[in-house]
């Protein structure tokens, strides 16, 4: 870009094991725990933020509060008048949150930003969750009277898969196996003590429920509470803080790229207007080749590791492809060459992805940059992809509706 | 050689221990035999490691026998033996016995045991058994607490715990607390010192009382009353006569058991295991909870006790203001908060106190902090430092409450580190 | 500002009498009535807008749908694609989707953005409407079992002027009919067919019942539906505009200033920290002066109208000393000079305002801004200023916690 | 000397339109005389005012009297009489008669008919009172319909006229539209054409289903014949034969009373008027609604009506796609959408024909517009040509269903300007 570079300066995510529901805490204590982590993890001090953007997907709902920016004013003193704004694109909204303020940096507005992505969701029942979570589609077509309205859609992009290339199930278990294994490695994954492996992934039965279609429990992201709190910030803002820690400005992360796009809301419309087109969602496949242009990356094998949205298997199916990794409709050899495992030529959700590490929506955008930024800054410990030095996550709100992309790197 | 494990046995399968941490092992890729006494009680045990992976799967690992039939093929093949029979001496020295002609050389044999005299487990077995015998306590259920304890004896080669604290962190993703081989090793010890001084305190202030000021928001996930009726009753008496027997310092006084608690153990109430009969509490029908009166030993409604300072405190912690909330609780004046003053004053003092006897010197307050977080869900002594405002403060509350201030306190600097999720160990309520 | 000139280039308003979910209409119809009458009030062409940015309050609790962005995609074949968002900072919403334009225009990433503002809230009963509303506050503190929490808590600011400076009720009646007779001249407002004068506002009984406190229902405005869509455009794409519509570019309006702060979500903390200071509200002061200096404006006098947040008849009672038309607590000597009424020094609300015009929650700040451009291109028709060059709105959010301020003029 | 108008004698202020009309002019801060044959009569007038305005201040602006009383202080002062008596040629002269000898030369006089003939009215009075006589339709509830068709006679001074419209639009803020005085002027003109027909259809088709076909999605608030049992039968014959009396057009076979309608109305059924006996509907004690079918007399239970097109269109409509609807509906086959296409067509046809007759011709459709939208809630004329597509569109399906294509339609531009709030006239049901 031959814009301002914009620089991620890591950040602090809660542990998104945790239930804040039962541990009967506020929707305002898991992003002031995010935000006070990130000051120690980073060292920023809270006169260096001049803005908080907040994203956020449904609060209203699931935690009966809207206004979720105010309240990072009452986190510090120093907060008092501080611009705030909550930004929402469905499970996209903390990445939609982060591209704003990179705007705001870039004009020149603000030298450094906290983004904070935040969703808890365990404060209602799975039913329910499900029916707020429909209100991420079109809810009176998509969702209203639908058990589950978002395993439905993603199963149904399973089919499409399936009509238009083939698919075999199997590579979907493999994909939720191999989330489920890098979880582990993730100390604030949710499901890190959780048994789950590529032979439970491939059964049906009384603890893998089928839940619609081609969907199990084992190809979903669960119900997660989590905040993330991470920092954007100018060449200015960057130079100073480089010199605090020690370090040179080359130093830190910045966002090489990015891609914004938005698809029809409705799932039939994607999938009407894609036919006899190479990717199944066009809107997805120009939101990672946009990052890539802005980036001037080649293609896919300039990167290090890619942190998806693999909401359900399926999705992160759907990202092999789109991302470049084989062509249109063969994601499967990726899966079958070991190309996305740890280790492999360029592994996918070191982290454990949405469905290992834990899919709290609002804050997923958040934490998929954090996770790039810890990558190309090796602190990934467990999880790090050796010598990382470009990552790309992938943020998608609604069926592929949102769909944003960033590519970090140094 | 490298030495690998890939085949263990586990002896005592049936029970709750033994079933679970051989679950544990079977869902990390370990060939597992469950064993006990008979082969359906071995069944049994199937299900419940079943039932905590949430995973039929894991049966693919994992071979059902009994002693008498199975215990020939399988103690030869294991690479490790896992006792979790009965925690008593005599039965444990037998089974011992059995594997003897049996395990090749070399091969682990580990208890579960914290609370006998480890030195003596062993006490008649091969020098090979000896040197290759340790304790690795598992905390219970293993699914959901990640602490191990592990601790050799005088014989046992000290590489061979080195392997296995290796083994236990990589492979099983256990929290290893490398203990010394003293009674309770580290969280035990200090757990039920703790509970010990409050149920001495419920027989004056009553047990909702204790349990609603010492409750979740000090720094557990469970209100410590509760979590006696979910231990039993009849164990905690265990785990303090043996603390009292094999332990001595300068809290030893504190390590009591009321008459009320001998009567309630005598009359049955042990806890969630005597559901009928309760424990300290009693679960009605309604869903709602009655508790017993330590005075006349009949169980009383609940009269939902409201102290002003904690209630402020628990709003504190709710938005997640946990360090204004502990300097709340610090400042607090009157009866109640000094409670709650005492309890946290003696879990700081009694936890540093026992760095060097209980865990090596060298580690300070970590391997206690660790096992206070995975093995009780408490907060760490270090944390509630932090909390509470810093060393100097800690040791002035300490000094106030008459209790030792120990000098592993005040060289301590793991408090001053950001406490990762610290949040967790502070429900509101 | 020194930074690139941000246009303002019109837009369109819905009628906010109606009733949406008595005409059986989805929220995207409304603003899709509002995006269709831009395009033919503006003579902008759907591949001008580069993206589109919506301000919602609460669509999750009133409609049951989030993700509103999303839907903007649907209005043309041409916007497939199209990078969209929604903003929320409760009743400040849209002025934030507004300041983010702004932002992203700055930063040279876009030419011309659709803003739109939108809110369907006659989708349930005034009771549950008032709680739904209670998540632009701390509910859980300030909302929470409380039958119509924001008039208690605007009640509460009269409150808080009374015991600082002295407060007489009949200065809040005149200020309600002053909105309410403005609204008589404006085709969209929500009350111009309703009867209203001065001496009913001033009276309390069947008609004009006392909600709590010194608030009765003509001190409020009421719960109305609807969406507003304007257009803000960088300098390269105005030049090309203007030449489309045969005038310069300095004939268009354009952001001259804004201001942009937070303040403590809770009310009484609000409250407690402007004890001792000459302003009640020193955050949304400061948004006000942040707006003057960045326009150059040496004070209020500088304007010719103000489009301000008058969701109360108390909080414009506020923007009277904030806007500084009076020395701090003095606002009644505005009131009573005729200062603020059509054809007085410095009009306030010549739209109707909030209680006149109505409130659409989260399509008020982009309906303040409509406007304004409306005033300074003189075709506000019969509620024009005559002469008006500038214009500042203020917008705020819950209980003056997000405090919007545009000044707008050529 | 500039006229004014600050009082107002409304007579027959204790009914409807009197009582509304009267507080309309309250509202706007007129003095006004509420007058009719007994002070409580126009006290209860005074209340309906009050409850229209939402406010007990009005009363402030009212005086309320009796006609024997009151009549002779109130005509001298007021600067306007309205008069809203029965819709009687000889009770309203004898009203006027009554008038003229208390009324001050320049003293304008207003009746508020629509169905009788004009120049009929004020046969017989002075010059003076003649010169300052016209129409003033206002329409009802003036608090939520806005159209008022204004109209002198042949000795009216045409600046009078010009200076009530005036006065109208600025003070009273109406939709003031200048008509000619034919019978039923604009507005009833052509409502009550297409209301004809629908009640000829329904004999064939049925109430529920034409209230289901032409209903609001057609662009209108309320369905036909749901209108007229609003309106009350008796009243809707009454304008209907007035029509047929004093109007003759290409269309005028189409202003029919079917045999049943004269029944119903023989029996009673007189819509809302009659709530116990129905009209076209008939409230259930349930809420729910049963249709008079026209061929027995008898009240049959709801069908719900389901026609693929119709509800299509309505989902159209119901996300703001209403060109798309109307698209749907134009190109839609079968008998069902013959009947909607052939109202559309009618009216489109009729409102286009009358331009120059009811209108002056100069202003095109638009007063016609303004009657139907703001009298009616009706979607204007031109406002369906833009929904249909444009004129070309319109007149094809005009000429399709063997309507008259009017010159004034071919010639009219009103339809391309983009229509301001259009959407509120299609709901989608």
């Amino acid at each position: 870009m031959s814009r301002e570079n914009v620089y991620l300066l890591g950040g602090y995510q809660t542990d998104f094991a945790r239930n804040w529901a039962r541990e009967n805490k506020h929707i305002s204590a898991m992003m002031r725990e995010a935000y006070e982590g990130s000051l120690a993890v980073t060292r920023i001090e809270p006169r260096d933020i001049q803005a908080a953007f907040i994203g956020n997907f449904a609060a209203e709902l699931y935690c009966m509060q809207g206004h979720l920016g105010a309240f990072f004013v009452d986190f510090d003193p120093a907060f008092r008048g501080l611009p705030t704004c909550r930004f929402e694109g469905a499970c996209a909204s903390s990445a939609l949150a982060a591209l704003s303020a990179m705007a705001h940096i870039q004009a020149g507005l603000y030298d450094c930003i906290a983004v904070v992505g935040v969703e808890q969701m365990k404060t209602v029942s799975p039913a329910k969750g499900g029916d707020y979570l429909g209100t991420a589609a079109w809810y009176e077509r998509e969702s209203a009277g639908i058990e589950f309205p978002f395993p439905k859609l993603f199963g149904k992009l399973g089919d499409v898969y399936e009509a238009r290339y083939g698919l075999d199930n199997r590579h979907l278990a493999r994909i939720a196996a191999i989330n489920y294994a890098n979880a582990k490695l993730n100390p604030n994954a949710q499901t890190r003590d959780w048994f789950m492996d590529y032979n439970h992934a491939c059964r049906t039965g009384q603890y893998n429920t089928a839940i619609v279609g081609r969907i199990k429990v084992t190809d979903c992201s669960q119900v997660t509470d989590g905040a993330v709190c991470i920092y954007l910030a100018s060449e200015r803002f960057a130079a100073e803080y480089a010199r605090r820690l020690g370090q040179t400005p080359a130093a830190l992360p910045r966002i090489l790229g990015w891609g914004h796009t938005t698809a029809p809301m409705e799932f039939v419309t994607k999938v009407a207007e894609s036919e006899g087109q190479p990717y199944v969602l066009p809107w997805t496949r120009k939101a990672i080749t946009d990052a890539y242009r802005r980036a001037g990356l080649k293609d896919c094998w300039d990167l290090d590791a890619i942190e998806t949205h693999d909401c359900f298997t399926t999705s992160e199916y759907m990202a092999i492809d789109h991302f470049g990794l084989t062509e249109p409709g063969q994601s499967w050899k990726a899966i079958e060459e070991g190309v996305i495992e740890m280790g492999g030529r360029l592994p996918i959700n070191p982290s454990g992805g949405l469905i290992g590490c834990g899919h709290p929506v609002g804050a997923t955008g958040a934490r998929q940059l954090l996770d790039a930024y810890k990558q190309v800054t090796e602190t990934a410990g467990d999880y790090q992809v050796p010598g990382a030095r470009r990552v790309a996550t992938l943020n998608i709100g609604g069926s592929a509706t949102t769909n944003v992309v960033f590519i970090v790197g140094r | 050689m490298e030495r690998t494990i890939q085949t263990v046995a586990v002896l005592g399968a049936s029970g709750t221990v033994g079933s679970l941490t051989g679950g544990l092992l079977a869902q990390n890729g370990l060939r597992v035999y469950f064993l006990s006494r008979t082969r359906e009680g071995s069944q049994k045990g199937l299900e419940k490691a079943i039932a905590q992976a949430r995973s039929e799967v894991i049966a693919d690992n994992i071979i059902c026998g009994d002693y008498d039939s199975m215990l020939s093929e399988a103690v030869p093949k294991a690479d490790w033996i896992l006792e979790c029979v009965a925690e008593d001496l005599s039965v444990k020295q037998a089974m011992y016995e059995r594997l003897e002609p049996l395990r090749r050389p070399g091969t682990i044999v580990s208890s579960v045991t914290s609370s006998l005299v480890l030195e003596d487990l062993p006490k008649g077995r091969s020098e090979d058994f000896q040197k290759h015998f340790l304790s690795t306590h598992f905390y219970n259920p293993p699914g959901k607490m990640s602490a191990c304890e592990i601790c050799g004896q005088s014989k046992t080669d000290p590489a061979l715990v080195e392997f296995m604290a290796d083994f236990l962190h990589r492979r099983l993703r256990r929290a290893v607390i490398p203990v010394r081989p003293t009674a309770g090793f580290a969280g035990n010890r200090i757990a039920f010192l703790l509970f010990a001084r409050i149920t001495e305190l419920a027989a004056e202030y009553g047990v909702e009382m204790m349990d609603y000021l010492i409750g979740p928001y000090t720094g557990r996930v469970m209100a410590p009353l509760a979590t006696i009726d979910l231990v039993g009753l009849d164990i905690h008496k265990a785990i303090i006569q043996s603390l009292q027997t094999h332990t001595c310092d300068a809290l030893h006084s504190k390590l009591v058991l009321p008459d009320y608690l001998e009567k309630m153990i005598g009359q049955g109430h042990l806890g969630r295991k005597t559901r009928d009969k309760g424990g300290f509490y009693k679960r009605l029908e309604s869903g709602q909870y009655e508790y017993i009166d330590p005075k006349s030993l009949t169980y009383i409604p609940a009269f939902q006790p409201h102290v002003r300072f904690v209630e402020e405190a628990k709003q504190l912690i709710h938005i997640g203001r946990y360090r204004d909330a502990f300097e709340h609780i610090r400042e607090a004046k009157g009866t109640e908060a000094g409670l709650v003053q005492e309890i946290l004053a003696t879990y700081i003092a009694y936890s540093y106190m026992l760095v060097g006897e209980v865990t090596e010197q060298k580690y300070g307050i970590e391997g206690i902090d660790r096992v206070m977080m995975t093995g009780f869900n408490w907060a760490s002594p270090s944390l509630l430092v932090y909390m509470l405002g810093g060393k100097e403060k800690t040791a002035e509350l300490l000094a106030s409450k008459g209790l030792p201030v120990p000098a592993s306190l005040l060289e301590d600097t793991v408090w001053e580190r950001y406490p990762f999720n610290a949040g967790r160990y502070f429900p509101a309520k």
